[in-house]
């Protein structure tokens, strides 16, 4: 199998208003590949209902290669230094298509 | 003004969303309805406001507004200054919190509206431009008294945290309501009466219906903050009831004393003051202090003021404005 | 009764929806529209039967509460004995299935008005109440049916799974749709005249159109259930047709000779005892009796007995009212 | 035809939605509303369509749809051929590119409905047939040039991929967009007057308004294509302007002069030929010709062709329109 | 990386009517941050298209310390032997969110 | 805890047109069970903002033994190498739903 790249899939669960600020983060470390859906949640912010922008979460996927991996948690952390309550992890994913993961293209 | 004064479909409704909640009911509206209709009533509202303003005086509307940012300015001081009372909020939540209490929440506006116009009360229309200008003043003031407690901060030796202010100016001043606000007004301003006459079935026929779904949803939203009362503490949710009478007050006295409003747009002014955001300030805060709890201003805004209002503040403002214009 | 019966237009969307999925086209509706859609037709409905209930006779809404109730018990203990004959089907789905025969679908009772009003046939108010009143008892008897099934189960050495009573009478009796129908109800009787005037043009107004395009949604939906009309089985795809037309006959009888409904509104009782729900049931099951399989009740429910009785029974059942009243 | 031509509500509302992304608000729709509100002026447009076509001529309405389909091949090879002059755009993209451009905007239409209606501008109802037949053979020609595209690379020593012939066929007479427009039209033809009179406060009263609604995110989507223009190249966004002039010339010819439609019917066959599809040929061409680039087409038919005819094409064919026909 | 730690991300895929069920035991084991969102699906109980409530399933994401998470999945497995479907899986995972995996905080 | 068993996850997301196609190759392969949603994202193929159909993406996430992962990623690629944009990834996962991973239910 040797399409196949072990690659970092980083999972960043925020409030809807935040969005731009993770986009910018993407766009800073020229990451320009990106999932992202709607969720609910609770945690420390209280319940997010989905009712209100206010109150609505974004959870994003993002899929990079170990180069990028540590910037992309180091800005992320910059952010929750400052208050920012992004929950973020990360999981060990081998992504399976061909063309995203050629040596040199991520 | 007895019982009659909510025995009015969009109060009932609203009252029947808070029951359902209560009793906990499944009741649910699908993702994006509350959104929808919220678009849809801030669009009827702005045109109806916009064919009105095509017909009104501009000194008096420039008077509006001024008046409009002088509350937005002042209410939110008034209630940093009764938060920080020995103490009791820290700098960065009372910024936050009262930063909602400038602005206007949309659903009491309209509840307001739907109350004058089932009671076949009239009323002016400047209040309208009022509320699209009321944004921005109490997102900047909640931005400054963040940024002056950062700078306290900061001298005892914490972390500094650059407030956003291009950014957050640009939001407070393109947010989703305002642009919508602003749009529906001069687009009824400018159409002519013919064109108008097409979309009324849409923008005035069935508004009243729209606006009965609207606050069942707003209902059984603000019943669900009520379980956060005991995280908040009781002199918050105090504070959530002293500071809309303090604002209706302070608009009575704007609304009939200064700009000379009849009754029900002297109410109607009173509730612009009386009433805090939930939907354009909370982003905005979110953005601008992170440093607050989210879930202290969503539950004091939606949980407490906005319950308040409907079922107490549209009756009472009303009476006193009567009452005060004599 | 010719073909001109179901040419009217709600019918026709529902059999456009149908069609749509049979030539497999990619029409969809969003997520949430279909919700939204029956959020407003059951509060229309209710403001609808509300402001008429103000002028009823007490003594015949209490009859026709009362044996709307005798309606919900009935049929579900009839459905029951059917499908357990020979033993064809197991306890626990023959509980579950029954229960939604018991209860009530919003949508076939909305397209039999819809059928009632472009024909311009009057009928009672009353049945509008029953439709409320008829969600609890069918639960109840699906519960009951499926603990003694269970405990039947226990006395051969089976697992046992405690009935969660207190919470699922609680469900039965506020669930969504009850409480829509009941609020509205409620609201429309209290409300004034010329309150209830202002929100005719939603209420009333774009009703019937509103009820097209969720029979469209709808007929989509239940053409969709129809695929697994294998999987299911021919015993249950008849049972299915039978078991409304049970239900139709009893309905019928109840309407015209003991409550001496007029032929409209015997249709709409026939209709209620005929119809099986798809809305408040299936959950209700789905916690409670968590042994029997979900897609053979929504199958049955929205598969088969809802064409049915949209395209079939709603004709059917009021050419036999004229018939039998005479 | 001077600024009073875009001064209509719809058209207003429409740039409201551009001037919205331009200065970054954050204004947004929820998921779904969009899609609600093109099922329901799809259903709108259809039913008023079908009145109109019970009472039409049967000769004209073959004839319209006979020219509708020459309409939907003829465009797109000559836009195939002005995209590959020069070997400038691939094959792959040219084909799917100009696919677009036979089939048919249903927003613009609508917003040029509403143009003649607001201005009280009569039309002939044979456009909207015409509307339906142009979305098949627009998918047909795409997928054949991007076949002919195949065989080309295969020749050089390509991959092959073979065309899905039958499901794309099958998808470009049976998507949903087709469906709502010809169920629609049916039912209106077909139902009695008096059943339609119940459904026209939801489709023609509050039909202009939710055309508003409508062009509001049409204008928001548009405006957030605009971005890509770079990337998109100015050759590209060149054709996006051309190509509706040469289709919207083409369109006066055949609306007047060989269907002998009045200048409001003359500007909506033209409006026909001059609109790009950005709903039903997008998904053909991402199932049949996966190997063209999906920001391109969207890009040109939503965020160039979309805002080019809604705000200059409209009144300019409608000027073109009486001035063609004297 | 001294603020990275190793935990477990139990998702669960269950009906949307069962979702208080889930809530519920989410409180008694006193965990109180998750996310949650609707998602669609086939399996034993049939298509899930998610029009009604009773034919829409909800999934549940909670990032839990290896402490939680044995008595979660032991709660999960009780509800699944009286006949709910809940499909429950857990995916070792990284949480980079330093207040999220301070020690003691789970 | 013998009831846990060791299988993959396999994530696909890929235009929502394209969502017949995945449920082919399901159906093909015999997967009856998989879960779907609803995501945006940003990619090759430009920003899929979620408004029109040609504009969503849609996330299949389905779990796998062993025995059928390979020949599902292959099914996947082939379809890659038409032109179509599938992203496929996987992960490894323990199922704890005792019924889902009994030996030969799979
Ligand atoms: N342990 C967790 N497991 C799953 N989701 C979490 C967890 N902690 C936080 N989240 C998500 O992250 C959001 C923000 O977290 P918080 O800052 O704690 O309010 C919450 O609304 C949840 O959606
Ligand atoms: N193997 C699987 N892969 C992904 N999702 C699954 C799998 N099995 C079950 N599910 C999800 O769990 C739900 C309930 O499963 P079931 O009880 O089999 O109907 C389904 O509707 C799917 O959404
Ligand atoms: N590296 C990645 N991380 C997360 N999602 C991705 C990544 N690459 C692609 N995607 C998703 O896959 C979709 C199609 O990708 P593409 O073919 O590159 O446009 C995008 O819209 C994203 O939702
Ligand atoms: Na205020
Ligand atoms: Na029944
Ligand atoms: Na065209």
């Amino acid at each position: 199998m040797d399409n196949l790249c072990n690659q970092k899939l980083v999972q960043i669960i925020t409030s809807n208003i935040l969005d731009t600020r993770i986009k910018k983060i993407f766009k800073k470390l020229a990451i320009n590949s990106y999932t992202n859906l709607s969720v609910n949640g609770e945690g420390d912010s209280g319940l997010q209902s989905g009712h209100f922008d206010a109150d609505s979460n974004v959870m994003f996927m993002v899929m990079v290669s170990e180069a990028k991996f540590e910037p992309l948690i180091a800005e992320l952390n910059r952010d929750i230094e400052k208050g920012y309550h992004h929950f973020v992890f990360s999981l060990n994913a081998e992504v399976h298509s061909p063309k995203k993961c050629r040596p040199g293209t991520k | 003004m007895g019982l009659d004064a909510i025995l009015i479909p969009a109060i009932l409704f609203f009252a029947l969303g808070v029951i359902a909640k209560v009793i906990k009911s499944d009741l649910k509206f699908p993702d994006g309805l509350g959104k929808g209709l919220s678009i849809y009533l801030l669009i009827a509202i702005g045109l109806k406001g916009g064919v009105e303003l095509a017909n009104a005086e501009l000194g008096l509307a420039f008077k509006s507004i001024f008046w409009a940012m002088v509350l937005g300015f002042l209410t939110p001081m008034i209630g940093y200054v009764i938060l920080r009372f020995r103490d009791r909020i820290d700098r960065f939540n009372a910024a936050a919190i009262t930063a909602h209490y400038g602005s206007v929440s949309a659903g009491t506006f309209l509840a307001a509206i739907a109350f004058l116009d089932v009671s076949g009360i009239e009323y002016e229309s400047y209040p309208i431009v009022m509320m699209v200008i009321m944004e921005a003043p109490a997102i900047i003031i909640g931005l400054l008294l963040a940024a002056m407690a950062r700078r306290k901060l900061q001298a005892v030796g914490g972390e500094a945290v650059a407030t956003p202010w291009k950014s957050l100016l640009h939001e407070a001043t393109t947010n989703g309501s305002v642009v919508l606000l602003l749009g529906a007004l001069v687009i009824g301003a400018v159409s002519s009466p013919e064109a108008m006459e097409k979309v009324y079935p849409f923008s005035h026929g069935i508004f009243m219906g729209v606006l009965c779904l609207f606050l069942l949803d707003l209902g059984m939203e603000a019943a669900r903050r009520m379980k956060a009362f005991k995280q908040v503490g009781l002199p918050l949710v105090a504070f959530g009831i002293i500071m809309p009478l303090i604002g209706g007050l302070i608009g009575i006295f704007v609304g009939a004393s200064i700009l000379g409003f009849s009754a029900g747009g002297t109410m109607l002014v009173a509730i612009l003051a009386a009433s805090a955001s939930y939907i354009a300030v909370p982003p905005a805060m979110r953005m601008g202090v992170p440093e607050a709890n989210p879930s202290y201003y969503l539950t004091l805004a939606l949980g407490v003021t906005f319950p308040f209002n409907v079922l107490v503040g549209i009756p009472l403002f009303y009476s006193l404005s009567v009452w005060y214009i004599g």
